[in-house]
């Protein structure tokens, strides 16, 4: 019961998928639609668990006293504020007149999260500065090579200052050579990264299909 | 000069319909500036604006997947279906384009309810057999779509895609005469190409394991290692430039906000500079606030050390 | 270890500040020469008939939209100017909001009406998975259309699209990673063969060079292939863009004093190491 | 040729079997009518069974499937399957080592993705392996984690490792740690750990992102030596600049294949081998063809070259 059913579903869902795939008949693009849809209501709830953890986890720092309880109660307000915000608007429940339907959490959208998600990721702007100066050493060979060709690609990528000499001329020759170096040189080690890829979701795609791979079951 | 030309229209202090208004511009340029100061130290600023991250983000996605999966997927497909088989429906309802019978369409979709349903059984017990019928579902339906997907694009078509790169191209002239036009010719075409050609190859040999190393697989091998770390190199170049077109937008952001629409002070008489409003207006202000904050903190706590 | 990385990091944080800042209130750009892959991008929506469909992904957040709007507004600007109609979805949950405020900003400038000359379908869930939905059928993956919530065929510009993106002439995607350009060629280019152009953040376009010509036939990769492609929209004849191309351009300018110093800190970092390995 | 034989003999069989469950299927789901059967079994099998475009994915499936199949069976009755060195495992048990010697923990991050990733899953063989050589070594073992779910799957491998090196006293729960489901909030965490607790080996096997730079970084900064492996090419060149040992790509997948030497994964591995090796022949062929029909391939003419390739597109010519 606890593994055979489970291990079933998987192989019959995944023939059929690869069945869909494959077959040109109309029936297959109803039994693809369908299980996809089945992929789609399972993801989200499952993402609904999401939110219970998290929230188990900060009210049990909170009650525990922990140096940082303040900021957990932050993160549940401002989460359960615009969880009821969203839900109004999705549900069209106090809508303020003259308001689009989704103006409320787009201002929520553009205020809080836009900024902190992109400045968070435009802090790696500065640690790749100082990496480059602590850590990115040519202790190898490969590693010069990378270092050599990462600096080309750098060049290439950007106009050349204008105090330059021959700024114009050396700018093109570089894009030139970084043209080249990406579509030929890297294109062959991209080509051959993704066939091994491919080879690998192939290898493992097969065996949770055909119920040998079982260990995403025994959490 | 790029700093921000004074707002054409008057922004209010807080719209939700108005593309810019004053308390979201206080605001943005807080979490900016707050995230901007862990540079420093880890700091309440910097906390402050992490736990609001992760607060407002799960809240976003959880609303979009909840829009999307479960009012779309669920309860607009039932309703659909019901109206298709109340007394005017024709009984047959659209999945993926082909009719299928609006009975069937309820029918299979609340399989699906009772998976979910299932899985919210770990929020009671949690060793529960439950959830992992839903989990089986999903892990098996997801598998398939990447492995045949992918089987097809990243395998068979890019294999074909690469034979479509032919060594020899006749129409090319055989010589360039300057610079610009050394491209189109014959000799660099097929040099490309066979770069091309043979950096594949031998990238492949390289994650070949498990047969006997000869000479000319090690010599592979180490040939693929090459084109493997300039392909590396090309990333490592293409991630920097990246990074630094998102820190130029956030500061560009900030510019934004520098102008007097946005600041606390009031609008300067005709012809005096508006230094006094530059200082107030939001980044400046807040930049100046959180590095005094800081400053003091760090000063307190050198006596008290 | 070597003495020369154990000085406090936070003295280069601020070197990046500073050259940043200072370039930012004071620098100004100039033009850039145009790379093969960035033409082919604009040749291939240049070419379409008038009135032709196209289906165009908001595959994006805001982590990724300071590289991606530019281009995705001047798209727009290219395909309105270019008179096409234009289908959005997204398989990205933040993409429907920077649809709605690019279009409410854009759409007027060419006088084009919601439902006859572009269409907003917002979210859909799923991944790859919908990609292969959209791809199967436009007109079962999206009931409704986001902004009215009417059904989806009552609008015009759904009449002659059918599965299998048929009356779609050209799938174009803004795309910040997974799911993105990689799984729009796997579930709908292996598919149904409809041409795809894209444009894609710095760190994904690498994975591109693999994929062209063949697969994908033309891209703007990164914050270049942004400016380039403005440039050339500019040129096409929309001077709204000016603006937003000269700070792409000075942007341009500050990220070549990045580099050079990012390459100058792995020099001199390389430098003290070895002489500190050599003297110890 | 045997290639049409074998077609021949396959599409009978799936033309009967195939258009008889396509059939009851079409006919339970109520779509139209399918064609009348008398037609030959190519026409038939086009309608019914499979789409011609789809041919070579099938083929390709079909064909891995039957050399995993075969190499594993090969590999459960013991041949012998040679796995060639990578680098990273031969440092592994020498990192290990030098931090007994400075009396320092041994830090291993198994990436930030869920259980549901394979390389996470893979991440747990590894993690099984080095916690038996540390507790043979007497290291205490350092791993942080950032989902709930990988926390359990890494607190059984440790203890699993520990047995095995006959030590179960060596497991220490602490060790464990949840830190945060943000990453950035995680990544600041390990910093804290590298920095603080200053290990002396640090393994960074998994799925990672934009923030394996920071752990690069930090981690070279606190003098340890790092070994980090992943299959995912993004964040590989930051790896490769800052570490010691790097394991690029499917080595990733060979190296639970080398520790465990488990029947699955050698079968696995050897089947992608012999793929490449055929995707690389119908490469070279594809290049002779080329150079010699490339006026025709130019001009547009059906030549061997366009039949060879559009063999891989799945279009069967209509010649």
């Amino acid at each position: 019961m606890k593994r055979e059913i489970p291990i079933l579903l998987t192989v019959l869902c995944g023939l059929a998928i690869t069945w869909a795939f494959f077959s040109p008949l109309p029936a297959a693009r109803a039994v693809n639609a369908e299980l996809l849809a089945w992929a789609e209501v399972i993801f989200s709830v499952a993402f609904l668990l999401g939110i219970a953890n998290l929230v188990r986890i900060s009210l049990k720092q909170i009650s525990a006293r922990h140096p940082d309880s303040i900021y957990k109660v932050l993160l549940l307000l401002t989460m359960f504020g615009y969880l009821a915000v969203g839900l109004c608007d999705i549900h069209g429940w106090l809508l303020p007149e003259g308001a689009g339907a989704k103006d409320r959490s787009d201002w929520i959208y553009e205020k809080f999260f836009q900024p902190l998600q992109s400045t968070m990721f435009s802090l790696l702007a500065f640690y790749i500065a100082s990496a480059a100066f602590r850590a990115f050493r040519a202790r190898s060979f490969e590693a010069t090579l990378l270092l050599v060709a990462g600096s080309l690609v750098m060049l290439g990528q950007v106009p050349m200052p204008t105090w330059l000499p021959e700024s114009a001329a050396v700018g093109t020759f570089l894009q030139r050579v970084q043209a080249f170096l990406m579509v030929y040189v890297n294109g062959a080690g991209q080509s051959a990264i993704i066939i091994g890829a491919a080879l690998g979701t192939l290898a493992t795609g097969l065996r949770i299909i055909l119920g040998v791979e079982r260990s995403y079951l025994s959490e | 000069m790029l700093l921000a030309l004074q707002q054409a229209t008057e922004p209010p202090f807080f719209s939700i319909t108005a593309p810019d208004d004053v308390l979201g511009a206080w605001l943005i340029c807080f979490f900016t500036l707050a995230v901007f100061s862990f540079l420093y130290k880890d700091n309440p600023f910097y906390k402050v604006a992490e736990h609001v991250f992760v607060g407002v983000g799960t809240a976003f996605y959880t609303l979009q997947y909840y829009e999307e999966g479960v009012i779309g997927r669920l309860y607009e497909h039932m309703e659909q279906a019901g109206r298709a088989l109340g007394e005017g429906g024709s009984g047959v309802m659209d999945l993926g384009g082909t009719p299928v019978p609006a009975a069937w369409a309820i029918g299979l979709r609340s399989v699906a309810v009772l998976l979910s349903l299932m899985l919210l059984v770990r929020l009671f017990r949690s060793g529960s057999w439950a959830p992992r019928w839903a989990v089986a579902t999903m892990v098996g339906i997801y598998a398939a779509i990447k492995m045949t997907g992918e089987t097809q694009s990243k395998l068979v078509l890019q294999v074909e895609g690469l034979m479509r790169k032919p060594l020899v191209n006749p129409e090319l002239a055989s010589w360039g005469s300057d610079w610009a036009a050394v491209e189109q010719t014959q000799v660099f075409y097929t040099f490309a190409n066979l770069v091309l050609l043979v950096g594949v190859l031998c990238a492949l040999l390289h994650f070949v394991f498990t047969f006997r190393r000869g000479k000319v697989l090690a010599g592979a091998s180490r040939v693929g290692v090459v084109v493997l770390m300039l392909t590396f190199g090309a990333m490592f170049g293409f991630t920097v430039l990246g990074r630094y077109a998102l820190l130029i937008d956030r500061i560009d952001t900030l510019g934004d906000y520098t102008g007097g629409a946005y600041s606390l002070a009031p609008p300067p008489a005709a012809g005096s500079a508006g230094a006094l409003q530059l200082m107030l207006s939001p980044p400046v202000l807040l930049a100046v606030l959180i590095a005094l904050v800081l400053a003091v903190a760090a000063a307190s706590r050198k006596r008290s050390a | 270890m070597a003495t020369a990385t154990d000085f406090d990091r936070r003295w280069i944080f601020l070197a990046i500040g500073v050259l940043v800042l200072g370039l930012y209130a004071f620098g100004s750009g100039a033009p850039m020469p145009v790379s093969p892959y960035v033409q082919s991008y604009f040749d291939t929506i240049d070419a379409l008939p008038e009135g032709s469909v196209v289906l165009l992904a908001a595959d994006f957040d805001p982590g990724s939209a300071a590289e991606l709007l530019p281009t995705y507004q001047a798209t727009i600007h290219h395909l309105l100017l270019r008179k096409l109609r234009i289908v959005n979805v997204a398989t990205w949950p933040a993409g429907p909001p920077f649809t709605r405020s690019s279009f409410a900003e854009i759409a007027p400038q060419y006088g084009a009406v919601y439902g006859s000359d572009w269409i907003e379908l917002g979210f859909k869930a799923g991944d790859d998975v919908a990609m292969g939905q959209i791809g199967q059928s436009l007109l079962s993956s999206f009931a409704q259309d986001d902004r009215d919530k009417a059904d989806v065929t009552s609008f015009p510009i759904m009449q002659g699209i059918s599965d299998s993106f048929q009356g779609i002439a050209l799938l174009i995607t803004m795309s910040a990673g997974y799911p993105g350009v990689l799984e729009w060629i796997a579930q709908a280019g292996g598919r149904y063969d409809v041409p795809i152009l894209a444009a894609t953040t710095a760190v994904q376009t690498p994975d591109l060079f693999a994929y062209y010509p063949s697969q994908l036939q033309g891209f703007a990769g990164a914050a270049t292939g942004a400016t380039q492609y403005l440039q050339l929209v500019v040129a096409a004849g929309v001077p709204a863009l000016e603006g937003t191309t000269t700070d792409n351009q000075e942007r341009m300018l500050i990220q070549t004093y990045a580099h050079l110093l990012i390459i100058g800190l792995i020099v001199t970092g390389n430098v003290l190491y070895f002489l500190g390995r050599r003297g110890a | 040729m045997v290639f049409p034989a074998f077609t021949a003999l396959l599409g009978e069989l799936f033309a009967t079997a195939g258009g008889a469950l396509a059939m009851a299927l079409s006919q339970a789901v109520g779509s139209q009518a399918v064609p009348p059967v008398e037609s030959p079994w190519w026409e038939r099998w086009q309608e019914t069974v499979i789409d011609p475009g789809k041919l070579p994915t099938f083929v390709a499936v079909v064909f891995f499937g039957a050399v995993m199949f075969v190499a594993q069976s090969r590999a459960r009755r013991g041949v012998e399957m040679p796995i060639r060195r990578i680098g990273g495992l031969d440092a592994m048990d020498e990192a290990i080592g030098r931090s007994t010697e400075m009396g320092r923990p041994v830090l291993y991050v198994p990436g930030i993705d869920e259980i549901k990733e394979i390389q996470t899953i893979y991440s747990m063989l590894i993690l099984r392996h080095v916690a038996r050589k540390a507790a043979e070594f007497g290291t205490p073992l350092i791993v942080p984690v950032k989902d709930s779910v990988v926390l359990t799957f890494a607190e059984e491998a440790v203890k699993q490792g520990c047995l095995d090196a006959g030590r179960p006293d060596a497991y220490i729960a602490d060790n464990v740690r949840y830190l945060s489901n943000e990453q950035f909030a995680y990544c600041a965490g390990v910093a804290g750990i590298m920095n603080r607790e200053k290990p002396a080996a640090n393994f960074m096997l998994g799925m990672f992102f934009a923030e394996s730079l920071i752990l690069a970084e930090t981690g070279f900064a606190s003098g340890a030596i790092q070994i980090a492996g992943t299959a995912k090419q993004h964040q590989l060149p930051f790896f490769v600049a800052a570490c010691d040992y790097t394991i690029i790509g499917e080595e990733y997948f060979a190296v639970t294949a080398y520790l465990t030497r488990e029947p699955n994964l050698l079968g696995t591995i050897r089947a992608a081998d012999v793929t490449k090796l055929l995707a690389i022949a119908a490469l070279l062929v594809a290049t002779v063809l080329g150079v010699i029909h490339a006026e025709a391939h130019f001009a547009g003419r059906p030549s061997a070259f366009s039949h060879y390739t559009d063999l891989f597109k799945g279009v069967v010519a209509d010649d």
